[in-house]
């Protein structure tokens, strides 16, 4: 399936992407397996992605946890724990 | 409710005014300003600049804002939250919440700055003498939205 | 610390920056205006009177300030309160809390209007379709305060 | 001994005095004492300083409760529960 997916902040300026329309190979069906696959693409990705460094993700526009399933068509973003106000 | 992300500054008055000419049964008006502080772990601040995810942003204050009504007995709110470069001493965001009663208004209006603060996706990075560097979030913050969790 | 008992209306944005000029620090401002309601008691309230005790007002105002700075971290605060005839909608008095915390300006804005309804010598007659009448007190503003006491 | 006594809102209006010096005899003390001498003066004063109606005092600025002694030159004022704010 095809999604969109957007980086912010921190995260932004680490991977050096704000955003990406990707083609997800069948057996990624949820945020943990989304977060797999682009730590994948190794160094920032792999440090991003496996440690316990905290990223939040949100599916069109709502915040989701690890477990929440990806439709076609979604837009996912992932960043850091929000500072506003 | 209403909702606005800028980069210009706001004025409470006038803000207020608007706020208030449609209706006549408040009797309480409770809002929040927020700042740009000075000083941020000891260092000295030049800029602060918010960055935020357009459309996630508005969705996420209106959800807050409904929530708040649905709790409260609310007249009218309004949030305004800028983004862009600020300085020490402007104007980051405000939250006004009028209702017929105070205990209602002072409740709603910190039940959405302590969810605000948690779940709108905003960041701030800050740049001292030290350099540049993003905003850690605050453990506090997780612990005042933390309260005003329902049991069902 | 400031008080001021006055006819006068106030302008907020005016306030909020003559009470921020002095200070770097500040990173929230929660304010608190109360309003004469068009309605009390199923009465269209044509006018609204205040009366108060010149002299106790401002010791009683000064002594809850007093309290409220010793409670939490407070940079400034401001209360002023109207007195004389008032109509529907105008701005009977306004409490600003600032402080470098947003929970701490929450809770001293909240303890003063609290205390200022139960203790400051103030008195409202109102003008109605049935002629004038004094305004009760409330009992919800009794317990309202009284969520503030410390035990020793 | 000497003392001024105010009063405010509706009971400055029942008893249609806003202010007055007076001189206590002796016995007087406490504001539980001057109530009882205010209420002999009779008609609306003992209507007000007799029933259960709800009386706040101050002595000289300060809410007190009804047991506070009373001293000579003191400022004391009755009045209805405030309704500021």
């Amino acid at each position: 399936m095809n999604i969109k997916i957007l980086y912010f902040a921190r995260i932004k300026e680490s991977v050096n992407y704000s955003t990406e329309d990707i083609l997800l190979p069948h057996n990624v069906k949820t945020i943990t397996d989304l977060k797999s696959y682009l730590a994948q693409r190794g160094d920032v990705w792999t440090d991003l992605f496996t440690t316990q460094q905290t990223i939040r993700a949100a599916i069109n526009h709502e915040l989701v946890d690890n477990t929440a399933i990806i439709n076609d068509g979604d837009e996912v973003a992932f960043f850091p724990p929000v500072t506003g106000g | 409710m209403s909702i606005r992300v800028q980069t210009e500054d706001f004025d409470l008055t006038a803000e207020l005014a608007a706020l208030r000419s449609s209706k006549t049964d408040i009797g309480a008006i409770v809002t929040f300003i927020g700042m740009v502080r000075d000083l941020n772990e000891g260092d000295a601040i030049s800029t602060l600049t918010l960055e935020h995810y357009p459309g996630m942003t508005e969705k996420s204050l209106s959800d807050i804002e409904k929530e708040a009504n649905s709790r409260w007995q609310i007249s009218q709110s309004l949030i305004i939250h800028r983004v862009g470069t600020l300085k020490p001493q402007d104007q980051i965001v405000l939250v006004a919440v009028t209702s017929p009663h105070r205990a209602e208004a002072f409740a709603a209006c910190e039940f959405i700055m302590d969810y605000l603060k948690t779940k709108a996706p905003f960041w701030k990075k800050e740049k001292t003498s030290q350099g540049e560097r993003w905003v850690e979030a605050k453990s506090s913050d997780d612990e005042a939205q933390a309260r005003w969790k329902q049991s069902d």
